[in-house]
């Protein structure tokens, strides 16, 4: 009689702390540590994750929806520096659909241990290494490594498919990138199969212009395996691209490429920034936002329409809930709440949330930081400047 | 502390809004690009810690299903609180049975299972802001029996004809409770709005089915004026009410306008709404648009002057859409113009050239049709 | 024209960060960060908060559970030790309804920042002052700190409505203990109105039985004034008990008991875990967890309904579903998932999730650790004895 | 990889459960105590990767609206996924003509705009787990138009009798689809699900439209088993159909039996339900409880055998429920006997002493009801 219920084994194993994983099996890790401290001012406070992006947007909301609509139900965000905001944004699940029942978004800070005390992450292989306890609990059969800076639209599911079409022990997305580009890159040389044959991180003299995204599906088994060594071994700098691809490689295993084709940008500079958002105006750059069957979601702010005055002109511009506009805005990108009032120019130019521009202000291929006051009359940026100026704090006008 | 659940009453079935109500019901009614004119009675709830709040629904039910399927969109805690729908059966004999206390009727064993001490009963057809823990303190405080909110307004000849009126002493104890018929500007405009306790609720719609059937709720407190303590509580700010397609048309145009929008949205009291996670709006290089309020998702090359534009617009090269209000994923194609229209939801402009109505008798454009 | 719409203010200061709080202005944050070490195994790989309880639940579900009855929607947890189960558990808002837009459950683990390096926190006040900036992005006019683990139902909202009534600085709530044990707590000595007139950490000889929970309101406002300050202070322990409220005292502040009626267990020792789980078998404990007005929640488990043998025979007992009973069961709480085989005898024992006895076994005065298998015709437990055997391995039994 | 979108169908107008019916459409019929019917049908879709689930409601439609409220409890990501319910208007002229391609078409528009290519129907009334996603595979690989699932009895000439059978090839292609008439012991007795292409489903039911307002899919489907590649597949596992008094009441017993319940509960295939946050069972001292399945919140004092117990009920001291169904927040009252019963929600047995049915002809108690 008691052999009883299949049921049993998971049952027992959910309530001690094992879950179960839906659909494809995989889940997902976003390494969203960094300082991203070439974003100077914007970091300050907020992690590189959390900074603002394309009118309503944070950065972390695109490998987060990506997830969501490659069916991917349970993902850990590996936070560190900087990270309250960003923890308390990612924890809402609801924001991307993943607070179902079977479904979170779990912050995951560097933690004290039983046998260990309170440390920083050593490194990205590190950061998955001190979770290994996190991930055994939904014991997926496949794992997937995100970073979380990266803007761009892709199909996890498919890069899945593909990884098991190859039955590759792992798989690493890479994107084509100009030759002349590619020695600022991890590059990966691969067979005419696309099987990669060796990985060299910023070669001087790169054979190949297939750049490693940061993007990789590893068989959980055997990730699980290489860090518990990676963990032990002194010499280790404990990152992906240094030290586990290489043994992997070294080891014989098969590894595949999988090419990426779309629009794909890492704003890790002021200019990037602007650029990613700029490429927002342009049809042509193949970043749709709009495309009902792979929507980008973010936080549901409550705010009014847009609000455009009777003396507003507004000529090619991305503009978002909340903001009022009565003067003038030219090839810019408005983000929530931003005010653009009359008689003020605005042009090539990017308004972080909350920005105000006066009266009679004149702003040019600037970007402005979150709620700052641009003051009646002053004149920011400059339309011939080779880089684009980082407005961070008020600028006082002329009343 | 006293405790509340709430309310929200479909529209009456003298109140018809043809073409639009055609598809969902009044509540569902898109209003000022991105909400729903329902939001702002939940939210007005929501706000007011109620979260307990039955909606009761006639027709055509999906759409509010759906906008209402999620509590958690309008800051209802899921465990503690419950946004519920209730359907009523209703009589295709004659529509007269159809009142509210038919429906209350019809749902009366879970309104009598709640354990809260008293009900807000607010409208579903009306948009305006109020804290009703206020109302509930000052009707608990007041010692009323019944205390309705009113609207005191200067234009009552020519609008809100299909509205109720309250005829109050200096006490503002309420003398009667009758339809505007347009004989005077001024007058209290009642704003279907009860707040009372949950046991003279129950008793109210018992007897009122005992005396008849066709009794609305409204009605039957009108009848019992003399015996109950039943009083006026004025409203201040912003008020519209969507009883007809005109006024539907002019309560949307309203909110461009900034201090009427001042007079609705304050700090503190976010109205709630279901997001459709769209993206910002791109305007072209041809874009021209003053004075109007968009919603996000929309692509503009055209002109667009004293309009509200709902989510996923398009206006294309060319196009001219003056004092309209353009519902979610409709499309005005080139060179098409159009002025005082309501263009509903999914539907397409683009062979018609020229579609002008005047501000006193608007058009509307059906759902999904493509002209 | 342009001073325009006052929702300026709100929506420019929720993108920066800033969020509405609804209803009353309170903001909790729930100190879960103890190691629980007096409960030995158990707190091996969970922090003490995460310790099931009660068949189906956690403990820090009451807190939880009783902040979302009170319409309290912003919630913080501070945790530190071995906490990556207890923050995926409580990171999934959605068990106590605190995931709609405007809430949300949000793990705190102290962090780095760009002026501070990682650090554990020094102190319950320490783990606050930690996170002032979390909290000043809600803008609470009140907050309240709770501990994670005690087991108890409790609105506060009616101690807020006090709290505001007294025009207190600051409300601590306090239960009546015997007077023999009050020199164990830190006891609360008040006027005839209830106004706190000395507070004394565990009294040789005791004035009042009066203890306090670890229960307190504060004025955010005056409460973050105190706490920069005693960031500062190097003689301080950064604890509310021992340095806050005496400060505050001190400082001639308006501190105000509430005073709690009700079933109030802190549950530190295995012996005090296992008779918090046998007063759910007393109608008279005081501890109702059936009320449908304050329902707590928990964990939705995917699990059958309780299956009961043709053998089963029970008596008296709190049993769960997914459990499957077939032999004889008398006082005792079973949890989710837990099976007691034909022939087996489970008396006076706390059976924690996944726990299984073997055909022919006997337990007696016990609490089996979650996943414990009891084998065939094992004896374990004392009907005597004076303490709880606690069985965290699996005990062999004979074929 | 192939992409479907879900229906999930109400009970055919020749399906009736008296009493029970009454109060809730059949997918809202509780089920092993803590489930609904429909939690089978959803969970199949949901573990599929399906999460675009259409679900058709006739009558009554409160309890089935509140049930599904939340794509959250069913694991269905509610920004990528939508679990929505589609009303229908029944015709009260005459049930003939409420048949499912009625509310097809009626809901067309939406069904139209559906991404998917592929459309997977399956009914709210039947119990069963099925790997959907396997069909839909094995659909496309034979590339055959229709798939429809049946199950292979022993036993149909006294069951099953308000069923479709499916007569077949040695192909597995379909020769007929028609009603059980108990003429045999071996049947394939359909299990009303149904996969094929989104554009085929929508022009059968169109065309079926056309021919007359009285045809069912499967009937129409039937007349086309001759133009059409249609095919059976073979379903293995428990099953259950929900379709009449008695088959509910066995049902329900049926899963007490473990080798029952372990060919419908599977690892990995959790069967997703909405959590009534009840506390434990207490059980008291004079309890005797044997071989049945009891949910959470429930208080026993008496003898329980052969039964399935709902959430929150109570048994008092003295009580005997044999054989019995007996719903949430149900009371049996002190020495009180029943056996053989299906005790409707909220119902409080506490005067009438004895009630006593049999396995073949179980009794109802209602609702509500105090006896």
């Amino acid at each position: 009689m008691y052999t009883a219920y299949k049921m049993d084994v998971h049952e027992i194993s959910k309530e001690s702390g094992v879950h179960f994983m839906s659909q494809n099996n995989m889940l997902a890790m976003i390494l969203a540590g960094g300082r991203g401290s070439r974003l100077k001012d914007l970091t300050n406070k907020v992690a590189k994750p959390a900074v603002s992006y394309g009118g309503k947007y944070r950065i972390i909301d695109f490998p987060l929806s990506n997830c969501a609509n490659s069916g991917i139900n349970v993902v850990g965000v590996l936070t560190q520096y900087e990270s309250v905001l960003l923890n308390s944004y990612v924890a809402q699940g609801r924001r991307w659909g993943l607070d179902s029942n079977g479904s979170g978004v779990f912050v995951l800070p560097p933690r004290e241990k039983a046998d260990a005390d309170l440390d920083v992450y050593r490194g990205t292989a590190d950061a998955i290494s001190q979770n290994i306890d996190f991930i055994d609990s939904y014991d997926p059969e496949y794992l997937l490594i995100l970073s979380g800076d990266h803007i761009y639209k892709m199909n996890y599911d498919n890069m899945l498919a593909f990884h098991k079409e190859h039955n590759a022990d792992a798989t690493i997305a890479v994107i084509g990138v100009p030759m002349k580009e590619a020695s600022r890159f991890g590059i990966m040389n691969t067979d005419e199969n696309g099987k990669i044959v060796e990985f060299e991180e910023k070669p001087a003299e790169p054979k190949s212009n297939l750049a490693s995204m940061g993007i990789y599906i590893f068989n959980w088994k055997l990730l699980r395996k290489l860090l518990v060594a990676d963990m032990k071994n002194p010499d280790s700098s404990h990152d992906f691209g240094k030290d586990i691809i290489p043994t992997l490689l070294n080891d014989g295993k098969s590894l595949w490429a999988y090419q990426f084709k779309g629009y794909w940008k890492d704003v890790g500079t002021i200019d990037s920034l602007w650029e990613a958002n700029m490429d927002l105006l342009d049809d042509k750059s193949g970043l749709n936002l709009e495309d009902p069957e792979w929507k980008i979601y973010t936080e549901d702010a409550s705010a009014l329409p847009q609000y455009i005055g009777p003396n507003a002109q507004i000529k090619t511009a991305f503009i978002t809930q909340g903001c009022k506009i009565d003067g003038s805005v030219t090839r810019s990108v408005l983000f929530t709440g931003s005010v653009v009032k009359p008689g003020a120019k605005v042009t090539d130019t990017v308004l972080m949330p909350g920005a105000v521009v006066e009266e009679g202000a004149v702003v040019t291929r600037a970007l402005v930081a979150n709620n700052v006051k641009i003051g009646p009359n002053a004149v920011v940026g400059d339309a011939n400047s080779e880089n684009i100026e980082l407005v961070a704090k008020n600028v006082k006008g002329e009343e | 502390m006293a405790t509340a659940f709430g309310i929200i009453t479909s529209s009456a079935n003298h109140i018809k809004i043809a073409g639009m109500q055609d598809y969902r019901p009044m509540g569902a009614f898109s209003f000022a690009g991105r909400y729903r004119v329902i939001d702002f009675p939940i939210s007005n709830m929501s706000n007011s810690g109620i979260d307990n709040i039955q909606v009761y629904v006639r027709e055509n039910p999906r759409s509010l299903a759906e906008h209402l399927g999620n509590e958690g969109s309008f800051n209802i805690n899921s465990k503690k609180g419950k946004l519920q729908l209730l359907f009523s059966d209703n009589s295709t004999a004659n529509d007269v049975y159809n009142t509210d206390i038919a429906a209350f009727a019809e749902n009366m064993n879970i309104i009598a299972r709640k354990g809260q001490e008293y009900v807000i009963i607010a409208p579903s057809y009306m948009v305006y802001t109020q804290d009703y823990n206020e109302l509930l303190e000052q009707h608990v405080a007041s010692g009323a029996d019944i205390t309705l909110l009113y609207h005191h307004v200067n234009n009552a000849k020519e609008n809100y004809l299909h509205c109720d009126t309250l005829d109050l002493n200096k006490q503002k104890g309420v003398l009667s409770i009758e339809r505007n018929t347009g004989t005077a500007n001024a007058k209290n405009i009642f704003m279907d709005t009860y707040v009372m306790k949950r046991d003279l609720f129950i008793s109210l719609v018992r007897e009122a089915q005992k005396l008849s059937s066709i009794y609305t709720l409204s009605q039957f407190i009108n009848s019992e004026v003399n015996d109950l303590d039943v009083r006026g509580v004025a409203h201040r700010g912003y008020f519209a009410t969507v009883t007809d397609f005109k006024s539907y048309f002019e309560a949307n145009l309203d909110l461009i306008d900034v201090d009427n929008a001042n007079s609705l949205f304050h700090d503190n009291w976010p109205i709630y709404t279901v997001t459709s996670d769209a993206a910002p709006t791109k305007y072209y290089e041809q874009a021209e648009v003053r004075n109007s309020l968009v919603s996000n998702g929309c692509s503009i090359k055209g002109l667009v002057e004293n309009s509200v534009i709902g989510r996923g617009v398009t206006i294309e090269d060319g196009a001219i859409v003056k004092n309209c209000v353009v519902l979610a994923y409709s499309r005005i194609g080139k060179d098409v113009h159009i002025e005082n229209q309501v263009v509903d939801k999914w539907a397409q402009i683009i062979h018609a050239k020229e579609i002008i109505g005047t501000p006193e008798k608007p058009g509307y454009i059906k759902r999904d049709d493509i002209l």
